[in-house]
């Protein structure tokens, strides 16, 4: 566990977080969620949890993005804040 | 045989749920039927357990999947958690058996999938009293709430804008308690309740116990509505279907708390709450404020159901203030006012369904005449006013009567007047809606019927909504009556040793 | 309420941080929480569950219990999606059609009964896109893998990282991928909702069933050890196979929960016109 | 002078997760009070959920512990009683929590998808998923 990487994959995440928070539009929130969900999977992956990884990969970046899309398509793209 | 049954309880309405569920794709006659009669295996199950329980005095324990203590997970029933399943499983069942119809009329096509939901969310709370593993706990708060919302999102036209409010506070709160658990397990290495008494009392200087402690004790307010984090509450039972109303308002807050006292008693020991951190007077503070909060904004309420939510919101406030009075008198007020509250608020709820059912209104002047059309339904409405108020045949006077012992005796006065300020507000409340009922003429706003036209048809709830109702208002007297055994034989076996 | 919200969520941050001081250090192996009861597991796990995937092997048997609520929260969630979103079926406001020689669109109002089997037109969404035959042709090749593959993950969940959640994600991903990449009247023609309410209910009801079994066995609930009579090997091997049986059950349920919350999501219920 | 923030920059690493932990902890926080927009809230709400995960998978890792897969190699004699013996606890990560964050992972795409479905409906009753202009309709609607 080589601790620069982790360092960086750590600020990566940190990075895709508040960018999700912070931006504008609904459906790149979406995509950005689902980029911190794949930073997420990397660290589980580099921490050895290995089951987690895969959960995380599948289910926090894969299925959790679609449902997002999904509803962003029955809803508006558009936030004020 | 017996020794099953604490595994029994919980799995007959989960595979009921899931069967429900299955069958309700096929044919949605046979749903109703197989739910009750899940429900009366359940309760029957949680009678049984109090009885043994009660007559060796020896707490029933049950391993899953053949794994004892830390390893596995390991269910507990002792005196305190034997009487709240009998409550839950016992509320349950009546409040589905009364709104058969309710269910039949509103939910068309889904009727199947909201019996599933409703015994999943019984099994949920069932899970959570017995459980004695803190992990399980969260899984099991999580099934509670998720079946929750969904049972408060089909409800008026507000609902889903309310069960989303009570999604996000519900989330933050049960990550809290996650967290909790979290803290718990970075600093003893063991998610066993039992496992976890035996550890903590060396740690009882860590700052992570005490953040665990603090964690634990937010999630916990957040999801039992005390007054900085209750903003939910309000909206969500108000909103609701009068079925999902009946269920979640008497049973989710009192589990809570009940949740609240098995946490500071057997996981963080009685001298880590009271002695090591001495937090008991800051909790009376907040249980005074949420008394005072929730009793001043019932007054305000137009809304019938609304102004429970707020008497609900403040009963909160007894129970934890009660608690946290540290001394026998108080804890054993407390206890004893789950099992009461419970009763009155479905009984209240119950009115509440009744009255939506027949006047299509919850508004505060529904119930215009209600005493010449529907004396049976006032009948029990005013036994169970009454047993809010806190009039001594019924049960509410005994548990607020401990209540008050315990405050006299902790010396805490500014609690004793918080409880005799709430009682005054709820005779205010409960008087108005008397006079409501009783003086003005049933319906002069009413198009069709004629003011005052000599005996006006009496037209009652049916009887499947009405019996049960009467039987719940009946048992308010049967508690009061015999709450001081019920203290005695089991009450005063659930508060630990130290407490004088 | 923002300036609020930045100041309560400052201070937390602030009060945690302090406290980080408390943790035993990051990955120290003598931290309490890896010396209390995990060196069990570590230990004892092959010999009494013969599965060396020690987190497949506490997943489904040491707190096997825990993963059979964790199926009901994931079946639960699917529930609520269908009691919250499904519509009554008959509500058919707006409906298009284009006639497949010309091309012309017909767009009908709260039509009644259209034959629906006719050669000469063929009923679109009203966000109808062209079809793609890059992404038609790559998604048909895709698909069967992205399907073995899972299986895959589900009979090799006791030696390699994967199992029944894992399995179940990738098989319900595979049909999402179908409902996205043609449309989703094709995928709700191929699995209907009325098989995916009662396969996520088999599910679950497979994990609970055989607990229910070894409860009736004599053993205790999700004793896998009380199936030895009936599988015929030794106890430890009953292990093995029941934490198997367990976790098809729990792929069962989550790919077709998954599946019925994309179909309600992304229809808004009517599970006409998707995305 | 280099020996020192060699053991400086290890102290940080070696609190790195914890830190980023309540720092996502505290973002997700923050856009559940304080966003306007419903599904800006259940983005946060999610980010919220995971930061628990960050937590219980930092503490379950060990200095030089693999993966939580028994290797073959050592315990090819599958009789029990003496197979652990051969386990050395300090080879392995504690897989206590990856079995809790499978839980918790599956508990979030649950809310997740409950948390949606109810934005969509309270979109279709009031045509708007900010918060403000929801009240400003219930206030005169």
């Amino acid at each position: 566990m080589i601790w620069q990487l982790d360092l960086i994959i750590l600020v990566l995440v940190i990075v895709c977080a508040i960018a999700a928070i912070n931006v504008k539009d609904l459906l790149s929130a979406a995509i950005l969620l689902s980029a911190y969900s794949f930073m997420l999977c990397l660290l589980w992956a580099v921490m050895g949890a290995v089951d987690v990884a895969f959960t995380e990969a599948t289910v926090g970046a894969g299925v959790s993005t679609v449902f997002c899309v999904a509803a962003v398509f029955h809803t508006t793209r558009r936030t004020k804040d | 045989m017996l020794n099953t049954f604490p595994a029994i309880i919980i799995v007959v309405p989960l595979l009921a749920a899931l069967l429900i569920a299955g069958i309700s794709f096929i044919d949605r006659r046979a749903c109703f039927p197989i739910g009750v009669a899940a429900l009366l295996i359940s309760f029957a199950g949680a009678v049984a357990m109090l009885v043994n329980v009660v007559s060796t005095g020896v707490a029933m324990e049950y391993r899953f999947g053949g794994w004892a203590g830390p390893m596995g997970i390991v269910y507990v029933i002792d005196h305190l958690s034997a009487l709240v399943l009998v409550v839950i499983t016992g509320i349950a069942l009546v409040n589905l058996v009364s709104s058969r119809q309710t269910i039949i009329d509103e939910l068309k096509e889904k009727d199947g999938a909201f019996v599933a939901l409703y015994l999943l969310f019984t099994a949920g709370l069932v899970g959570m009293t017995a459980t004695g593993d803190a992990f399980n706990l969260y899984v099991l708060l999580e099934i509670t709430s998720l079946s929750g919302y969904a049972l408060i999102g089909l409800g008026s036209e507000r609902a889903p804008l309310a069960s989303l409010k009570y999604l996000f506070l519900g989330t933050i709160g049960a990550t809290f308690y996650l967290v909790g658990v979290g803290y718990l397990y970075i600093a003893t290495g063991s998610l066993n309740m039992v496992d976890l008494a035996t550890i903590i009392p060396g740690l009882m200087d860590s700052g992570v116990i005490l953040f665990a402690f603090i964690f634990c004790m937010t999630g916990l307010f957040v999801k039992m509505a005390m007054f900085p984090v209750h903003g939910w509450l309000p909206g969500a039972y108000s909103e609701a279907s009068s079925p999902a109303a009946g269920l979640i308002a008497p049973l989710t807050t009192k589990v809570m708390i009940y949740i609240l006292i098995r946490i500071c008693l057997s996981v963080f020991s009685v001298e880590y709450v009271f002695a090591n951190l001495d937090v008991g007077q800051i909790m009376v503070w907040l249980a005074i404020a949420t008394i005072v909060f929730g009793s001043v904004s019932a007054l305000a309420q137009t809304n019938y159901r609304r102004m429970l939510t707020y008497i609900i919101i403040a009963e909160v406030g007894y129970m934890v203030g009660g608690f946290f009075l540290g001394n026998k008198m108080g804890m054993s007020g407390a206890m004893l006012h789950i099992v009461n509250d419970a009763v009155m608020t479905l009984c209240l709820f119950m009115v509440a369904g009744i009255v939506v059912n027949r006047m299509k209104t919850d508004d505060r002047d529904g119930f215009k005449g209600l005493f010449r059309s529907m004396p049976f339904t006032m009948a029990g409405f005013v036994l169970a006013a009454l047993s809010i108020i806190g009039v001594p045949p019924t049960c509410g006077f005994f548990s607020k009567w401990y209540l008050i012992l315990g405050g006299v005796a902790a010396g805490n006065y500014w609690f004793v007047a918080a409880l005799i300020f709430s009682s005054l507000v709820n005779a205010v409340l409960f008087f108005r809606l008397f006079e409501i009922a009783y003086f003005e003429p049933f319906g002069d706003d009413h198009h069709g019927e004629s003011p005052g036209a000599g005996a006006v048809g009496i037209k009652e709830a049916p009887m499947i909504m009405l019996l049960p109702f009467l039987a719940v208002s009946f048992l308010l007297i049967v508690l009061g009556v015999y709450s001081g055994r019920i203290v005695t034989n089991i009450i005063y076996f659930a508060i630990p040793g130290g407490i004088i | 309420m923002k300036i609020l919200g930045r100041v309560t969520v400052i201070l937390c941050g602030l009060l945690l941080l302090v406290y980080v001081g408390e943790f035993p250090d990051f990955a120290d192996p003598q931290s309490p929480a890896s010396t209390h009861v995990s060196p069990y597991y570590i230990q004892n796990a092959l010999e009494d569950t013969a599965v060396p995937n020690l987190v497949t092997a506490i997943l489904a048997d040491y707190r096997g219990y825990d993963t059979m609520f964790e199926a009901t929260v994931i079946f639960t969630a699917g529930l609520a999606c269908f009691f919250l979103m499904r519509l009554p079926k008959k509500e058919e406001r707006v409906v298009f059609y284009r006639h497949r020689a010309t091309g012309v669109t017909l767009r009908i109002d709260d039509c009644g009964a259209v034959p629906k089997d006719t050669q000469a037109f063929h009923r679109i969404d009203s966000q109808w896109v062209p079809r793609d035959l890059i992404i038609r042709s790559t998604t048909r090749l895709l698909i069967p893998f992205v399907q073995i593959y899972a299986l895959y993950v589900l009979a090799h969940g006791h030696h390699s990282p994967g199992g029944g959640f894992q399995a179940g994600v990738v098989l319900g991903a595979s049909i999402i991928l179908l409902a996205i990449s043609q449309d989703l009247r094709s995928a709700i023609s191929k699995i209907k909702e009325k098989t995916l309410g009662i396969l996520s209910s088999l599910g679950v009801l497979i994990y609970a069933g055989t607990g229910f079994l070894c409860l009736l066995l004599g053993e205790s609930f999700l004793d896998y050890g009380a199936l030895a009579s009936l599988l015929g090997t030794d106890r430890v091997m009953a292990r093995s196979h029941g934490i198997l049986i367990v976790e098809v059950g729990v792929a069962m349920a989550v790919m077709s929960v998954l599946i019925w919350i994309y179909y309600n999501l992304s229809s808004a219920g009517k599970q006409d016109e998707g995305l | 002078m280099r020996g020192y923030n060699m053991d400086l920059l290890n102290l940080i690493a070696a609190k790195a997760n914890y830190w980023t932990y309540i720092i996502l902890m505290m973002v997700g926080f923050y856009a559940l009070i304080a966003k306007n927009n419903l599904v800006k809230k259940i983005v946060g709400m999610t980010i919220f959920q995971t930061a628990v995960l960050l937590f219980y998978v930092s503490m379950s890792t060990k200095k030089g512990g693999t993966i939580p897969i028994l290797h073959h190699g050592e315990t090819t004699s599958l009789d029990p009683g003496h197979v652990s013996a051969l386990v050395n606890v300090a080879d392995y990560v504690n897989p206590l929590p990856h079995v809790l964050m499978l839980t918790a992972i599956v508990v979030g795409v649950a809310t997740l998808g409950v948390a949606l479905s109810l934005a969509i409906k309270v979109y279709k009753t009031y045509g708007t998923l900010e918060e403000d202009e929801i009240n400003l309709q219930l206030r005169n609607g």
